[in-house]
């Protein structure tokens, strides 16, 4: 299967130190929240950026998508805090 | 007429609101945001999210297209570095109606600080840095159109 | 800043919206209205009540104000005879805060409508002419906002 | 006692066929409802622009005012249709 896209903005990139990574695609039925919690267990800047999932938002694909929304077929998920455009 | 821009350079208000004017409808309504100084405040930097941003950006017009007979919309929203007195957004509406203009004028920049994939950092003369958050507020203002 | 002017000559949108943005704000909301043409217009006519119109339209700027935390108002509104897509008016609001630019700016235009001494006169291809009628709606909308 | 000065705008001016004019102050308490009809019963242009009250707005000194406001000390009563600005 294809590795999966992940691209990450403002202080999540920051704290991570890039901002695109590809990763195994996570087990069928996977959410964005468990590869945000397969991420955070990382450590570091993983763990700092990602470690409190209440603070984040995600895109699935360009699309805003809440965190329990299941990966399936997506390409890209990005990781971000809650945007402040305008 | 549907003009969307994501872009670095400044933009001319005059000729967004002349190319609204000419479009024969009653009224023209336009909001231009603008970095605010203060605080010791030295830039604002915007980063974005490429791939996305230009797509929500048009979705949250074609909403607005949807909402309020419009004759034409113009949304044009800078990244990267700003300083002080910099336009960052301008959003223009023309409508026979000049209460469509108005209100849709207001949905679009509610919808922009809550939907469009920006974030800003604000750089002061310290050195320090800081991401600017999200404001309880904005989601609420956003929410409050529904939809 | 508070700029009020009723002439006859048409105005620079740009030089209004520059002199907003330059007040340090956050936000610069505006409304420009224009002769809608159709049906065989070929002219507006606005007629006023020079005496009171200065002073009336300084009292709702004042109203707006005294409303909502701005720091500067702009409104223009022409008389005489204005040809179809020519400017009628123009209110612009500058605020920190972008919804008191953008509720003040929709107060302004929706005041002028139904409180400031203008007549309008529509003159058609024909020759025929008709005095545009005051809207009910317009009357509710003022008077929606209190005061 | 001074004369009071009347000015007309849009139809109202148009049918009486004047923009101002002075009058003989009305007797003290008289409202500018009780000028309107005294004005109306002139007849011709008169009575077509001010023959209908509810057709008519009007101002005292450049203040709006209803038409049941007392003259009192004014100096220049204004008759119009409601306003179309903007």
């Amino acid at each position: 299967m294809t590795a999966l896209t992940i691209v990450y903005f403002a202080w999540v990139r920051e704290a991570i130190g890039r901002d695109e990574e590809q990763v195994d695609r996570p087990a069928a039925g996977a959410r964005i929240a468990d590869l945000v919690e397969m991420l955070a267990a990382r450590g570091g800047g993983y763990a700092q950026a990602l470690g409190d999932p209440a603070r984040l938002r995600a895109a699935i694909d360009q699309r805003f998508a809440p965190l329990d929304t299941p990966i399936g077929e997506a390409r890209e998920i990005a990781l971000f805090p809650p945007v402040t455009g305008g | 007429m549907k003009r969307i821009s994501v872009q670095a350079q400044d933009f001319d208000v005059a000729g967004e609101m002349a190319a609204l004017e000419a479009l024969g409808g009653g009224g023209v309504a336009s909001f231009t945001g603008v970095v605010r100084g203060g605080d010791g405040l030295v830039a604002l930097e915007l980063e974005q999210y490429p791939a996305m941003t230009q797509a929500q950006v048009a979705r949250i017009v074609d909403d607005a297209m949807a909402r309020w007979p419009l004759l034409g919309v113009s949304v044009i929203h800078r990244y990267g570095r700003l300083e002080p007195g910099a336009r960052i957004v301008f959003v223009g509406t023309a409508s026979r109606h000049r209460t469509a203009a108005l209100e849709s004028c207001a949905f679009l920049i509610d919808w922009l600080k809550s939907h469009a994939p920006f974030w800003k950092k604000e750089h002061f003369e310290d050195g320090a840095t800081r991401w600017v958050e999200a404001r309880a507020e904005d989601e609420a203002k956003a929410k409050g159109w529904g939809g």
